[in-house]
């Protein structure tokens, strides 16, 4: 039966696809955030996932709001990387896990999560720029299940939904008849603010209570509504939703194998993790 | 009309809610159509005219030639969107906008980041 | 505060638009159907709905499979009527009744249903065609609110997750503080097939019961799983669930004010009920 | 491959589930294409070639050719998706896609509809 072996969560700043475009992965201002990636594809040499199911959060490419989704899946075969006017440049395209993804967004629906469907996406920097610091040679070994939640217009759903949402797609993973091995991957965060008079907002001391909750107490933050997460972590840190997805796709408890905290990159407090579970 | 609870807000963070959303449809749309480079060129060549042809108001289209972010927010641009304008089409990045906003420098903007690390 | 004053359910069978596109409503063929129409219409006069909120399902006009939907409502300012290739003559546009969309729209998020937000939205026959019946002169004296249920790809939202959607509208209505009263519509149905070997498949004993469980016994159809539906109904008679949304509305008991069964119109058992709350 | 449960089956009722839509997904989106006037026209001045346009294989090319109801039902077609082809583009009715599918004439085809009634 299918399994995650792990969970990747890490941010996806714009600014990460310019710098891996130039090389500066070893610039001063760019280094502690890439070191914190050779541990994890020495660990990604060792499990070798077959899959990489990532939760994310589209910003304008693939969904407008003349159809805004709250939950969205991919089924299709192949996923394409798109000029997002953010100046990055374009991605090979992604293969995607066919079987897995219509399995996984049927039991979705059957466990009364109201999908969309989408059989056809561009996958934005969110999802692509997680795929690139994994495998930096773009040469995808593995195949994609991509999953969006909507962080474009409050409210938000809710962060206790979300990670409900997590713990459905572990159970659709679970009762999947081949031996696939999935890591899953939530992207986005952690504390950062674009807009307004607080742009430049960052909330360290939240941003570790949170890591940490990520392995001792995984719903902590689900007490939180869509408000108080942008009190707390500024308007864009909401994309720790998607962390809470990916987070809900394993029950049990899980190690740390890596962790890393390096502020700032861009306006954000750029994080990343990888568990394992126990 | 009886009256409603007052929406809660949080200082310095506005919050794009179905209040924005209304009120930013049409130039949210033109932002997204700058996902297109053509588009981009298009706007670049006569900003007026591209501005008149997604229907926006005459507040959206003063703050769109005005480069006024925080007024572009006040007319309903969703961040995401607005993104799109600053990054693609006038080149400008999240520290540009982020002194534009607060009325610092980009240097300071930048060390104010730093010292948040600390 | 707004009030649901009454939940009107029909048949929305293209061929109807190109009746009334011909002025056909005395034909002997068309009659039994049409006829039901005038009650409704004087209590229309005389209750004077201020909102029509309408479930039905699109067929592939505003969506299609690249981004599916489970369930979405509109919050637009207008909608318009589109050509759907089955040579129905268009209608005029109709007017949104956008405080009440979008007030629903966040109350439904906030109750966990993962809604898919419109603000740009075509209405197919599904929405038109019963409000032509409801107003021949098309001259709108109500603002709209649309929402769709998918029942274009297998396996759908069940028919108990339906019902509990119309649940939580009407939670959402009670708590809009205006005086707005509201007309639910449900449309589609009732025992129907259009493709495959079973095409032409009707069936009048299951119609009847279903017609009288949403006045004796509302959630008996949330029995039936879709595959059921398909079984018990035919294919697109699995509309039903728009009828279940709607019905869902009103907590508590409802009277039936105008009840209506002629078969067929097209290859569809043409049903047709005004229910008033108790 | 670890052997899946056979799936639930009925009668002479085709179900659009995930394999349909895997298999259909070029098919289904060249009917969609035919909300369109414009789109429809095109297609009847080169069916071949329309088809070829949306990327259908062989087979799905022949059943649109052919006119062959149950086939493009196998091949991936979802009903709303094919209504539009054979209602919009080639003027049939419900009651003709019936009586092609369950090989009755059109006169029996709709009999049996208002025996259903009594
Ligand atoms: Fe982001
Ligand atoms: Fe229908």
């Amino acid at each position: 039966m299918a399994k995650v072996v792990g969970i990747m969560t890490t941010s996806h700043v714009p600014l990460i696809g310019k710098a891996i475009h130039l090389g500066l992965q070893q610039d001063p201002y760019w280094k502690p955030f890439f070191d914190g990636f050779p541990p994890i594809r020495e660990w990604l040499e060792k499990v070798k996932p077959d899959v990489v199911l990532a939760c994310y959060n589209d910003h304008g490419l693939n969904f407008f709001l003349d159809k805004q989704p709250t939950f969205a899946i991919g089924t299709a075969a192949t996923y394409t990387s798109e000029d997002e006017g953010w100046g990055i440049p374009t991605m090979p395209e992604f293969p995607g896990a066919e079987d897995l993804s219509w399995h996984v967004r049927d039991s979705l629906v059957r466990d009364d999560f109201d999908m969309v469907t989408c059989q056809e996406m561009s996958v934005d920097h969110a999802f692509t720029i997680p795929m690139a610091l994994l495998w930096p040679d773009q040469k995808w070994p593995v195949k994609v299940v991509p999953v969006c939640v909507n962080t474009v217009i409050f409210p938000l759903p809710s962060a206790r939904r979300c990670y409900k949402l997590g713990e459905a797609i572990g159970r659709a993973i679970a009762n999947f008849p081949e031996d696939t091995k999935i890591l899953v991957i939530g992207t986005g965060g952690l504390s950062h603010q674009l807009e307004g008079e607080r742009a430049g907002f960052i909330n360290k001391e939240f941003d570790l209570q949170f890591m940490d909750s990520m392995v001792t107490d995984p719903q902590w933050a689900t007490q939180f509504s869509d408000l108080d997460l942008v009190e707390q972590t500024g308007n864009e840190g909401v994309e720790l939703l998607n962390w809470l997805v990916a987070r809900g796709t394993i029950p049990g408890p899980v190690r740390v194998v890596h962790s890393n905290l390096h502020i700032p990159i861009s306006n954000t407090a750029a994080a990343t993790m990888l568990l394992e579970p126990v | 009309m009886i009256p409603r609870p007052p929406k809660r807000t949080i200082p310095g963070a506005p919050i794009f809610d179905s209040e924005a959303a209304r009120r930013g449809y049409l130039l949210n749309k033109m932002c997204y159509s700058f996902n297109s480079k053509a588009n981009r060129d298009d706007f670049l060549r006569d900003e007026r005219s591209y501005c008149e042809k997604f229907g926006l108001d005459q507040s959206q289209t003063t703050a769109i030639l005005e480069r006024d972010v925080l007024s572009l927010i006040r007319v309903g641009g969703g961040v995401y969107f607005l993104g799109k304008l600053a990054s693609g089409v006038l080149g400008l990045d999240m520290q540009d906008i982020g002194a534009l906003q607060t009325g610092m420098t980009k240097e300071e903007f930048k060390a104010k980041l730093v010292a948040s690390g600390k």
